[in-house]
């Protein structure tokens, strides 16, 4: 790894470029400039999250107080427990331990820094790290790993049976850190009793590991506390989810990305719920006026995504769809299966429903809640399975009216590219023309955004789509 | 309406000049760094043998690679479209058109009116593209245009399966070392090239006839032959004409 | 009089060291041809005929490279990691990392006190960290080998390529080609790209000073330079020889271990 | 007497399964060592370890799986659809890794395209990623509905005493493999490698009773051959991936070495230790799967795998260790990174090695490295 990037711990100058970037509204021109001079690539980025109004304000915040949870953990004699993006923080925020998330992390070196975060990816293979590996989580666990960020205390994952690439990687951070390990693990069904059984002993089993490992005990009221905020944060998600279904689109491109970042980082914490009034309450009004959320104001094409996002610098993706007129509708990340979303509230059984009555029914609600991330849920088992991975994407661009597809992903998920040829053809026809694209999410060395951007453009037009 | 198509690929630079549907003249030239001058100069080559000159193209649509660099194009469009419309005119009845040029291979699925229906490019990371070809023939120290010939006299059947192109070269290397004849060497590169093709094909749903096989490597006909195999299809060429051209050739007729 | 050959058959080159005990005689190098036997065959008699030599004047022939086991003349075949780590060490005395670089291959080699080979690493993956992975993209540029190799001093913001994949690199080059973007921006974005690969390589054994470098990419200065920029220390040039014939170099070396081995 | 092995470890369709085919017996195919094929013998059914050997191209496979997928399931996808498994009535998918599970669809797939390309019987099998008792519960669940699924297909009967028989008949064959393998441990040497390895892949291959019934032979005509193999090569060890390539192994020996062990995915690794004959069969099948943790699949375990493959290393005097993996391995690739630095670590000489699987993998290159290995070892 470049000797520079040792100097400086990776959260912790994550956590300052944050620092200066939510000052940038608030200063003088002087301190303005001044302040730009410690995020060099981050302007564009700022600019597109200031560029969003309020939410965007309150992005910031967020990110900067969870980067600063985890600087600041070791001071405020808190755990710090490295977790995947797919496992939900509710209960980790309930009991009072630190989350570091990589993927997040990930995304967040991509979409600030030049070189993103290449150098700690580049660092795992360095260290024996399969360089095929997926690239979301070697990014930011590099510079774990080169103990170039604050130290961990433990490990918590829930992507067994569902994505080994992923838990292959935790596991091998655990090795080489020598750290405890968590991970739980999912049957391919989803919904009959015995997964449900299976689900509860394994979480239960987790909570006892994390008590063991923070000497305290879970904490009923804490856990109701956040339980609360998660359902008042659901209701709010599923009535933007109805929103985003009017043509045009209400919705801006990026609140998608604000909605599955912010659930990420702080699920059943206030500020998440802050962060979701705030986009409802412009997403309301531009349904009022009848207004598209697009900067150009004119809807051309909806576009859904099926698997995640393209995180480069300066969130280049956003900018292009909204530059051409096209709404961004979502994709696997951003989705929930509370039992009252909008696709699910037809499907029988596979909706997490939030009990807060007793604390067995309050670890049930959260066991289901995790078993409905998005990874955990979608692309466990056959893909194909009713309600699975096509069968939602399927059902869920009808429901938002897509007029076309998008797979995004990163070379390393042997998950979805196994099946991405089959998925395409599938929603081809179902009526969706269906675009993958080749890149890395988070490592433009795999394909250059000149070249995913240029084939996404042709996609559009080739299928007479704009 | 005399019209002017031009493919400016990562090898080739193809120049047409039809009068409504009909081809006036043509030329293939190698590309060069300098992409606006290349087809500048392919473009009065072309002039010169239709004795026509540059007042008289009304529209020039360009292709291809570099063809945001061409400044006195009328119009571009996509490979995939040209393609398209190259193909149609040469064959109606075409459904599935295979283009394999230096760079990229491309399976491209239309319907009767030419509109696109399904298209893939090559996988990452494939070596089923025409400069495989061309590194290989350097490799075995033959000429591109004997590979189809020589290849034909093979006796032994050989796997190569490298999806690497610099890789596949080692292969090949290693394959000359242990005393294996080019032919059969050949031979093998070109199944290798065609399987890779071929799942590109497949990939995008069944195979409709007529299947077209377009750009320069549709001149091998090595490589021809082992895709027809592979497909189990009989896959057709545009007749009597260069099938390098093609794209170009959209590219005129989407001037008109 | 203790005359010795080493004979280094490579996917790209050919090369020949001859010999009389630590003194070099003659060498030479070719462009290999398709048959690795004929290859030897030239740049053996090449070599031999610049020193003045017949080939029964050679008492010991090491034969490496990817050709070595077809050489016709070789007393003994050694690995293309030996022959370099022994060449090398040669070279630079004080080597403890050698980074070889050849045409379909990169190494990179540790050597422990006393010289032997302590580990390795070769490239597995996909082919950008190869000398062909240059050739192409010179060839791409119209530039030849050497002048890739320059534009990089004259860079000031090197292009960043993906650097997976040489398929996939060539589209990217040939799209900033189209592009207008300048070429020494262009071919100083490859060698680094090229230097990016390597240095994984390196990281995985760990470096150790000195480090030297061989093989044919070690002329590229433009690869040398991002080298040392990316590792932070120093590359150590060879001086008594042009590095590409480290192979051969250390191929006589052996040759001469075994004759004074048998006395 | 090699022969029989010899045979199936080289061919998808050994001769000795063709002819109990003939017989009417019927054949079962699955993908990964986690399954207890026990089950399946209880049910007299052949169960055969799904192979990719003889793959020449992968045209059909990679129509359906993406490029950045190991070559070992994209192998076996090729073969169902071009019908080289046409001997197979059945045919299960474990969850091994990912890429793995996903032959499930895509075999699925392949069957609407390539008619008959798919088994009459097809089982999704599901294998739990760690070993706490509620996941051996579950597992015993899995294992239910599969003889579930096998009884009302084949109209089978699958008894506890049929499964206690077929547990005992493996356990024999377990333990006459540690004999065979023990006998590698040797300073002198009486089996290659190569040949050792063909009996573990046959293992895998092979009807049982005739498998314990051969093996049992060769083991005695092992132990009396004065023939002495690798005297002053060095020994070494194969660990990492799937391989149940024999060429993988000879190109080793080639090169001048013996290999004295292996950790490999077909090798003896899933053959370790016996499972419980008394009880129930059921549980304790599940019981003694589960607790094989040799394969990174089981996640968190790692230091229980380092254990085992030094151990064997010490066992069979192992002078160097050759780990490969397959290209776009995850689990293998980086486990091979932590033991290379664990192992290296004792002073015991490692090489990593990534490559295409079985007939794809290209040699030349493979063989600098090994050469240049041995080299290493000896100076
Ligand atoms: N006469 C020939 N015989 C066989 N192959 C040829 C011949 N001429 C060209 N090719 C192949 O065609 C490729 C160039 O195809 P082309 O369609 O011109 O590519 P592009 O459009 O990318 O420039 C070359 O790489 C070569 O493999
Ligand atoms: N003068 C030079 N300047 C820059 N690069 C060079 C020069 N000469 C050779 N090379 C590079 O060296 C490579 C060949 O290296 P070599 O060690 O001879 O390979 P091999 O041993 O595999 O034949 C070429 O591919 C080229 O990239
Ligand atoms: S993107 Fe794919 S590989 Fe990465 S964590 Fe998700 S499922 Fe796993
Ligand atoms: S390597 Fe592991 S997961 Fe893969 S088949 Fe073997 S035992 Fe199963
Ligand atoms: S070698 Fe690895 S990736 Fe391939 S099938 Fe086995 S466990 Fe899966």
């Amino acid at each position: 790894m470049r000797p520079e990037l040792s100097e400086y711990p990776f959260d912790w100058m994550l956590w300052r470029s944050l620092i200066s970037a939510s000052r940038l509204k608030h200063g003088s021109e002087k301190e303005y400039q001044s302040a730009l001079r410690y995020i060099p690539y981050f302007k564009g980025v700022v600019n597109t999250i200031y560029n969003m109004g309020s939410p965007g304000q309150k992005f910031l915040k967020i990110i900067e107080t969870y980067v600063e949870r985890i600087v600041t953990a070791k001071e405020n004699n808190r755990k710090v427990a490295m977790t995947t993006f797919c496992f939900s923080p509710a209960l980790l925020h309930a009991m009072d331990i630190v989350p570091v998330s990589l993927e997040p992390m990930t995304v967040l070196g991509s979409v600030m820094w030049k070189r993103g975060c290449l150098d700690y990816m580049d660092f795992c293979t360095d260290i024996g790290f399969s360089e095929t590996g997926c690239s979301s989580q070697r990014g930011s666990m590099g510079a774990y790993l080169a103990r170039a960020a604050s130290e961990i205390d433990f490990i918590v994952i829930d992507s067994a049976g569902v994505c080994d690439t992923n838990s292959n990687a935790f596991s091998f951070a655990a090795t080489y850190l020598n750290k405890p390990f968590y991970g739980l693990n999912y049957p391919a069904t989803l919904i009959d009793d015995q997964t449900k059984h299976y689900h509860r002993d394994d979480y239960r089993n987790m909570i006892t590991f994390l008590e063991t490992h923070t000497g305290k005990k879970l904490d009923i009221d804490r856990l109701r506390e956040v339980l609360n905020q998660h359902a008042k944060q659901d209701a709010l998600i599923h009535e933007i989810e109805e929103l985003q279904m009017l043509v045009p689109n209400p919705m801006p491109v990026t609140y998608n990305f604000l909605i599955y970042a912010g659930r990420f980082f702080f699920s059943g914490v206030s500020l998440y719920t802050e962060l979701l009034e705030e986009m409802l309450e412009i997403v309301k009004q531009n349904a009022k006026q009848g207004k598209s959320g697009l900067t150009g104001g004119q809807e051309k094409l909806r576009a859904f995504f099926i698997y995640i996002d393209h995180y480069s610098l300066d969130l280049k993706l956003w900018t292009l769809l909204d530059q051409r007129g096209i709404s961004h509708l979502g994709n696997i990340l951003s989705r929930g299966f509370s039992a009252k979303a909008p696709y699910i509230k037809y499907v029988q059984n596979h909706g997490y429903q939030i009990d807060t009555s007793t604390l067995d029914s309050m670890i049930d609600s959260i066991t289901e809640i995790n078993a409905r991330m998005p990874m955990v849920r979608s692309i466990r088992g056959p893909y194909d399975l009713p309600h699975m991975w096509l069968e939602e994407s399927a059902a869920l661009a009808k429901l938002l009216k897509a007029d076309c597809c998008v797979y995004n992903g990163t070379p390393g998920c042997r998950n979805t590219w196994s099946n991405v040829k089959l998925i395409a053809n599938d929603l081809e026809k179902h009526g969706f023309p269906t675009h993958i694209m080749y890149g890395d999410a988070f490592d433009e060395r795999v394909e250059s955004w000149e070249i995913t951007s240029t084939r996404l453009e042709e996609f559009f037009t080739i299928r007479g789509l704009l | 309406m005399i019209v002017a198509g031009c493919d400016l690929g990562s090898q080739t630079v193809k120049v047409v000049i039809m009068d409504d549907m009909r081809l006036l003249a043509k030329t293939v030239i190698p590309a060069t760094t300098q992409p606006e001058k290349v087809v500048e100069e392919a473009l009065n080559l072309t002039l010169d043998q239709a004795n026509l000159r540059m007042s008289d193209i009304q529209r020039f649509v360009a292709t291809g690679y570099g063809q945001k660099q061409v400044s006195f194009a009328t119009q571009t469009a996509s490979e995939i479209v040209c393609h398209a419309r190259g193909a149609l005119w040469h064959l109606g009845s075409v459904r599935t058109i295979i283009d394999i040029g230096g760079q990229d291979a491309k399976a491209i699925k239309i319907d009767g009116q030419g509109k696109v229906l399904r298209y893939q490019y090559n996988d990452k990371c494939a070596a089923g593209t025409g400069r495989f070809l061309q590194i290989m023939a350097d490799a075995l120290e033959i000429q591109l245009d004997d590979m189809g010939k020589i290849a034909e006299k093979f006796t032994e059947s050989i796997t190569i399966s490298n999806q690497c192109v610099v890789f596949a070269e080692t292969e090949v290397v290693s394959l000359i070392n242990d005393g294996k004849k080019v032919p059969d060497i050949l031979n093998a590169l070109h199944k290798a090239l065609a399987a890779r093709v071929a799942s590109l094909v497949k990939g995008i749903g069944s195979i409709e006839q007529d299947v077209l096989m377009t750009g320069g490597v549709a001149k091998n006909r090595g490589v021809f032959h082992a895709l027809e195999e592979t497909l189990g299809v009989r896959i057709q060429q545009p007749e009597g004409m260069d099938p390098q051209i093609n794209g170009a050739i959209g590219a005129a007729l989407i001037a008109s | 009089m203790t005359i010795i050959a080493g004979c280094d058959v490579g996917s790209l080159t050919s090369k020949a060291v001859i010999m009389q005990q630590d003194k070099i005689l003659a060498v030479e190098i070719i462009k290999s041809k398709a048959k690795p036997q004929e290859s030897a065959n030239l740049v053996l008699e090449n070599a031999l005929t610049k020193a003045g030599l017949k080939l029964p004047d050679v008492q010991f022939i090491v034969g490496t490279g990817y050709g070595r086991d077809h050489i016709p003349f070789v007393h003994k075949t050694m690995s293309e990691i030996s022959c370099h780590a022994r060449g090398a060490k040669w070279l630079v005395p004080s080597a403890k990392t050698i980074i070889d670089i050849g045409g379909q291959d990169c190494k990179v080699i540790k050597l422990d006190k006393t010289g032997n080979v302590s580990k390795f690493i070769a490239n597995d993956k996909c082919a950008s960290g190869t000398g062909r992975f240059l050739e192409v993209m010179a060839r791409m540029m119209n530039i030849s080998i050497q002048e890739l190799g320059e534009v990089s001093e004259k860079s000031k913001q090197p292009i960043q390529f993906a650097s997976m994949c040489t398929v996939w690199a060539q589209a990217d080059v040939v799209k900033y080609l189209n592009s207008g973007f300048a070429l020494e921006d262009i071919g100083a974005g490859i060698n680094m790209a090229m230097a990016n690969r390597v240095s994984m390589l390196v990281s995985a054994i760990g470096i150790e000073t000195d480090i030297c470098m061989t093989g044919g990419v070690s002329k590229n200065s433009g690869v040398f330079v991002s080298l040392e920029r990316i590792l932070g220390h120093k590359i150590k040039k060879a001086r008594k020889l042009d590095p590409q014939l480290a192979g051969a170099l250390g191929a006589a070396l052996i040759a001469n271990d075994q004759i004074k081995g048998r006395a | 007497m090699i022969d029989i092995f010899l045979n199936a470890a080289r061919t998808i369709e050994p001769n000795a399964v063709s002819e109990e085919k003939q017989h009417g017996k019927l054949v079962v195919g699955y993908t990964c060592s986690y399954l207890p094929a026990e089950i399946l013998h209880a049910a007299h059914i052949i169960p055969m370890r799904l192979r990719g050997i003889e793959t020449h191209s992968l045209e059909i496979a990679d129509s359906y799986y993406g490029p950045f997928i190991c070559t070992f399931p994209k192998c076996l996808l090729q073969l169902a659809s071009q019908g080289s498994y046409h001997f197979l009535d059945g045919a299960i998918i474990s969850t091994g890794c990912d890429g793995m599970r996903r032959l499930d669809e895509c075999w699925r797939k392949a069957g609407s395209d390539y008619h008959g390309s798919l088994p009459s019987f097809f089982h999704y099998f599901d294998v739990p990623h760690k070993r706490e008792s509620y996941a051996i519960s579950w597992f015993i669940e899995e294992i239910r509905k599969l003889i579930q699924h096998l009884k009302t297909h084949f109209n089978v009967k699958i008894t506890d005493d049929a499964i206690r028989q077929s547990i005992q008949l493996y356990n024999h064959g377990r333990r006459l493999m540690f004999e065979l393998d023990s006998l590698r441990h040797t300073e002198q040497v009486r089996i290659s490698g190569a040949h050792a390895f063909a009996v573990s892949v046959a293992g895998t291959i092979l009807p049982r009773e005739l498998f314990t019934e051969q093996l049992a032979l060769f083991l005695n005509h092992v132990k009396n051959t004065n023939t002495i193999m690798g005297k002053n090569q060095k020994r070494l060890m194969v660990v990492g991936s799937v391989n149940d390539d024999l060429e993988l192994i000879e190109l080793i020996e080639q090169c001048g070495a013996i290999v004295v062990s292996e950790h490999l995915c077909f090798g003896i690794r899933n053959e370790d230790d016996l499972v419980n004959e008394t009880g129930d069969p059921v549980a304790a099948l599940a019981d003694r799967y589960l607790s094989n943790s040799a394969c990174p699949r089981m996640f968190g375990y790692f230091s229980e795998r380092l254990n085992l493959v030094k151990e064997k290393i010490q066992k069979a005097h192992v002078h160097g260790v050759i780990m490969q993996n397959i290209r776009f391995c995850d689990l293998h690739g980086s486990e091979n990174g932590l033991m290379e630095h664990a192992l290296e670590a004792l002073g015991i000489p490692c090489m990593r090695i990534e490559r295409e699987y079985g007939s794809l993998t290209e040699t030349g290159r493979i063989k600098m490295r090994i050469q240049a290995f041995l080299e290493r070892i000896e100076s």
